[in-house]
């Protein structure tokens, strides 16, 4: 049937769901942000202990130490649900895809020096065991952590990392014309190669930490803040300028990545510290831990990337600005 | 069977053990043939309520709005609790009838097929 | 290893070898950390896994394609629902009391939307295999925009009709969505191949056809636009969800002979589970729909009996065969529908959607499609309450109903070779007693009764004062329980469920666009 | 008996050229048409073809930007560059 409506008679009967309005202060036009997020986990009233792990719930706020009054207190800068996180994705995979394509149609990466070559198998393409290890660390607290505001923005990490790794799993591949021995090189390199030990054994300690908040604060702002500056900017920056060019160019996405997703890991840590003092200490003792253990692990790679002396001083550096990151944080460094 | 869990002695109290209804234990209360009602129904009753008082004070309540029940003659019905026949004593409590903590009661009333005769 | 560069020119990777070379390898046998310790969850359950390498991907999207394809349905959903919202497309609707299937979708599909999104997120970590692990972890943020694109969807509706406002609020409350609530919990607190299996396979393989293809063809049918984009978006993730619940089930069954009987175990658990769940979408399809698509029985007959047929004809050469029970449901696909809508008349004043009985011309359309059934039993039964209803008396079941242990469904369903005797089969466990509405159910808590147990029974909490608002007095004068319990559930007392004839939906749609739906042939009383 | 597979669509623009893409590769295939879909049965296989999807469109398709269109499907998948196939496997 055809319906005639007279438009000017017609006034919403509420602005926006309940679950929202109680969040946002009362029944108000909302954000597709909001809407998508508060409240969106289940909360109370569940049937059955998983039967493998009896001692919570399903759902349970005890898997980690911080305590929060309300886990939605959390708020994602980048205000990213699915929609707009994966357009924002999909335009920078745009990007990140003409930029490949290029490289491989001039082989750009094909025609490197040898020494500049085997550096960067040895130096960059392990690094996609490590994305792979942050999927699995991020994927951990996206499963087990509380509300949705927290751990839809982990799957989110989460699943930026698999696509982090297959970007450097490319490069890899523009580096050894697509045959992937390139690949199983790095991967030996990452089992085996003393300069990547430490950094496998903190990852691999991580996999079976077991406090989510500890794991999030972990991966993603000590051992991502140190990481990342180390290789993605010191050495990357000291490989000659050529190749540096042409690499820059493959890790754009990376880069704009890692500035991009501090934003959410700062707010996050922030909220949790500004919480109660409580936390701020938890979090300081957590930080300094993995912080003093991670720059150790560290330093055989930093010496691999970037020789004895350029290496220990820019991992010098690396730390002490994450130290003045966290500490704006609210953390006691 | 036993479940199979993570670890040995995956256990838990049953959420709804008699101790947790104030007081009452639930009974459950089956028309057969009477599918209006869509479903047998739940109600909480002291173990002591004689048989009688559930008949002539919880089932009008339950069960009255449906057009057949003005007519039950109460001493043609057939019970039968858990599936088997069960005679009750009207005088006589729900305990000491038998009856337990989530009984399941059914009943049947010869004669009386629901509205239209269709068992509703 | 070589220290010369590639100088020639790269070869060109299929799909296959490129999926291959950038995810396969990424994960490694940890050392310095036990990989039993790494990945402890994925071997209790007694399934043997020899060669997680002989994971097969069926769909083999690397990150880049599932953004750049994602990124696509986004931006064509999206402008839809914009538009949708302009143009206030939601009187394109043919009938207003077709937004109930909305309501009950919104309250109890949504949230098992959300719960999929954790519960793949659970088995995303859990896996030891890397390509499992993946195919999880796709699946998990795929079910995450699917209960956010039906929020962002369904929003619109929400300003103008009752009953969606607090969805994930009453998920966890409401007596009939403990059923979706307990289902999903259920699969989620089991270990990762029981969910998988759970709900890649006999949920998203065998029957998730059952609720899409009617839903989304019932909503293109009967003028929702805005439900049909959403819905048809998520299925074609949907596609890529079932294929994985496929390929789960032969990679477990090619694995090892013990895991046969395993994966039996759970396949007949999980097909009755499943089942019983559509319940609710039989009634969508026959009675909530105004505009019909397919009855029940035809859409069982088709996706199930010849579709689901077709599947275990093929997974025969392993040793499978069709779900326990599953025979039941062939003789209750002419009554199913019918049962489950007079529950709900029943009980409408304690739901979140609006009931009604069917006009005329759609008892007619019931007697057609349901020869055998519904003049003899049903038919009576609904015009007596249409007569009641006439004469001012809208009659609804004041009394609570007992549930089964397990699914959570008021004891409604009859017995399989009697449709005019309530099903009733009975277990004890440490002495008390558990009730189920069918064999299967029973056979379900026979197994793991010290899971089932624990059921949040909604009937049996509010007999034990857990669910009124709190702070409330149950003693003193005047206190009606039906109300709190309402209030707790954060219904809007005469609003949100009820008859629809009388419903403040039904009014606005009249005050908004001048519609006289009572000119509309109303129930024919008896 | 072939059990049947199959494969239903969204009745797009490109759903319809790949639905057309179908009938005309599969001759066994059975397309019903639903509001806003299309259901393709086809006796133990059913293809699609690159090719015959990219004639009927004028322009170059990945046979994973069937993803776009996709419904509902049952069967074994098998996916390359040039073809999506469903299959049963025979007894």
């Amino acid at each position: 049937m055809q319906v005639d409506i007279k438009t000017s008679d017609i006034r919403p009967i509420r602005q926006t769901f309940s679950q929202v309005a109680r969040r946002i202060g009362g029944d108000k036009p909302a954000s597709r942000y909001q809407e998508a997020t508060l409240n969106l986990q289940a909360e109370t009233n569940f049937h059955y202990r998983p039967l493998w792990q009896p001692e919570f719930e399903l759902y349970d706020k005890g898997r980690t130490a911080i305590v929060m009054a309300d886990w939605y207190a959390f708020k994602d800068p980048r205000h990213y649900y699915y929609g707009a996180y994966t357009t924002a994705r999909a335009r920078q995979q745009e990007g990140a895809d003409k930029q490949f394509e290029f490289a491989e149609k001039r082989n750009v990466l094909g025609s490197l020096e040898a020494a500049t070559a085997e550096s960067l198998r040895q130096v960059l393409v392990p690094l996609r065991h490590y994305e792979w290890g942050a999927n699995m660390n991020n994927t951990y607290c996206a499963a087990y952590g509380w509300g949705t505001a927290l751990t839809q923005a982990c799957t989110f990490a989460a699943m930026d990392r698999l696509g982090i790794a297959q970007y450097i799993s490319r490069i890899g591949l523009l580096l050894d014309g697509n045959v992937g021995s390139g690949l199983e090189a790095a991967k030996r390199e990452w089992l085996e190669d003393p300069a990547w030990q430490g950094v496998r054994r903190v990852m691999e300690n991580l996999f079976v930490t077991k406090d989510v908040f500890e794991v999030l604060l972990a991966q993603n702002l000590v051992f991502d803040g140190l990481v990342y500056p180390l290789v993605h900017r010191h050495y990357e920056q000291s490989i000659d300028l050529r190749a540096g060019q042409a690499l820059a160019m493959l890790t754009t996405f990376i880069s704009d990545w890692y500035d991009e997703t501090s934003r959410w890991v700062d707010a996050t840590v922030k909220t949790a510290a500004d919480e109660s003092a409580a936390n701020k200490e938890l979090l300081s003792q957590w930080y300094g831990a993995h912080r003093d253990e991670m720059v150790r692990a560290l330093e055989p790679l930093a010496t691999l990337a970037l020789g004895t002396d350029t290496g220990a001083s820019a991992l010098h550096q690396v730390r002490g600005e994450l130290d003045a990151r966290a500490a704006k944080l609210g953390i006691k460094v | 069977m036993a479940v199979i869990a993570l670890k040995p002695g995956y256990t838990a109290t049953p959420k709804d053990a008699e101790d947790k209804f104030h007081g009452n234990r639930l009974l459950y209360l089956g028309w057969d043939q009477h599918l209006l009602f869509c479903a047998p129904f739940c109600v909480p009753v002291p173990a002591a309520m004689p048989f009688g008082a559930l008949v002539k004070e919880v089932l009008p309540g339950v069960f009255g709005s449906h057009p057949d029940f003005a007519q039950i003659d109460w001493s043609k019905v057939e019970w039968k609790d858990s599936g088997k026949p069960f005679k009750p004593d009207f005088d006589k409590s729900l305990a000491d009838n038998g009856l337990v903590h989530k009984s399941a009661l059914r009943f049947r009333t010869p004669g009386l097929n629901g509205i239209a005769g269709s068992c509703s | 290893m070589t220290a010369t560069t590639a100088a020639r020119p790269a070869k060109r990777l299929g799909i296959k070898e490129k999926y291959a070379l950038m995810t396969r390898g990424l994960g490694w046998d940890t050392t310095y950390q036990a990989m039993d310790d790494v990945f402890p969850y994925d071997k209790f359950e007694g399934i043997v896994i020899h060669d997680w390498d002989k994971w097969e991907d069926p769909f083999r999207l690397t990150m880049d394609s599932y953004w750049k394809y994602q990124g696509e349905k986004e931006k064509k959903l999206y402008a839809i629902i914009d538009a949708f919202q302009q143009n206030n497309a939601q009187f394109n609707i043919v009938d207003p009391r077709y937004i109930n299937t909305v309501k009950l979708f919104l309250t109890g599909v949504t949230p098992l939307e959300y719960a999929a999104h954790r519960g793949f997120a659970l088995a995303g970590r859990n896996f030891r295999g890397t390509g499992t692990r993946i195919a999880c972890q796709m699946q998990s943020i795929d079910e995450l925009r699917h209960a956010q694109t039906q929020f962002h969807t369904i929003s619109h509706y929400n300003k103008y009709f009752q009953g969606l406002h607090d969805a994930t609020y009453m998920h966890d409350r409401v007596w009939y969505l403990s059923v979706p609530k307990s289902y999903f919990e259920d699969a989620m607190t089991a270990g990762p191949f029981e969910f998988v299996t759970a709900i890649s396979f006999s949920f998203e393989y065998v029957l998730t056809n059952l609720l899409f293809m009617p839903f989304m063809s019932g909503a293109a049918y009967n003028g929702d636009m805005a439900t049909v984009t959403f819905g048809f978006s998520a299925q074609s993730d949907e596609s890529r969800h079932m294929t994985l619940g496929l390929e789960v089930v032969k990679f477990l069954l090619e694995q090892d002979p013990a895991n046969v009987p395993i994966v039996q175990k759970w396949v007949d658990k999980w097909f009755w589970r499943g089942y019983r769940l559509l319940a609710l979408v039989s009634m969508m399809m026959d009675y909530m729909l105004p505009k019909r698509v397919m009855s029940w029985a035809e859409a069982w007959e088709m996706y199930f009996e010849k579709n689901g047929g077709a599947l275990f004809e093929d997974l025969a050469r392993y040793g499978i065969r069709m779900p326990k029970h599953y025979e039941v449901s062939i003789k209750e696909k002419h009554r199913l529908s019918h049962e489950t809508w007079n529950v709900f008349n029943n009980y409408g004043h304690a739901a979140a959607f609006n009931v009604w009985m069917p006009r005329p011309e759609e008892m007619d359309w019931l007697s057609e499609k349901y020869p055998a059934t519904f003049d003899k039993y049903y038919r009576p039964r609904f015009e007596w309450y249409a007569e009641q209803e006439q004469a001012g008396k809208r009659w609804f079941n004041n009394t609570l109903p007992m549930l089964c242990q397990v699914c959570q469904i008021p004891m409604f369903f009859t017995e399989p070779d009697d449709p005019t005797q309530i099903c009733y089969r009975e277990s004890s466990y440490h002495g008390m007693k558990m009730h189920f509405c069918s064999d299967g159910c029973k056979n379900v808590f026979d197994n793991e009764p010290e899971k089932y147990i624990q059921a949040w029974l909604p009937v049996h909490q509010i007999y034990q004062g857990n669910c009124f608002p709190e702070g409330t007095d149950p003693t003193v004068p005047g206190f009606n329980p039906l109300v709190e319990v309402l209030k707790y559930y954060h219904f809007q007392l005469g609003a949100d469920g009820g008859e629809f004839n009388t419903s403040p939906d039904r009014a606005n749609w009249e005050k908004w666009t001048g519609q006289d739906l009572s000119a509309a042939p109303q129930a024919k009383a008896a | 008996m072939t059990q049947p597979v199959f494969i239903a669509l969204q009745t797009t623009d490109t759903g319809r050229s790949i639905v057309d893409a179908i009938v005309a590769d599969n001759p066994l295939a059975q397309a019903v048409e639903y509001p806003a879909m299309v259901k393709i049965d086809s006796p133990g296989r059913l293809v699609v073809k690159r090719g015959s999807v990219e004639e009927r469109l004028g322009r170059r398709w990945d046979v994973q930007e069937i993803h776009l269109d996709l419904i509902s499907l049952a069967g074994n998948i098998d996916e390359t560059d040039e073809e999506f196939s469903l299959q049963w496997r025979k007894a």
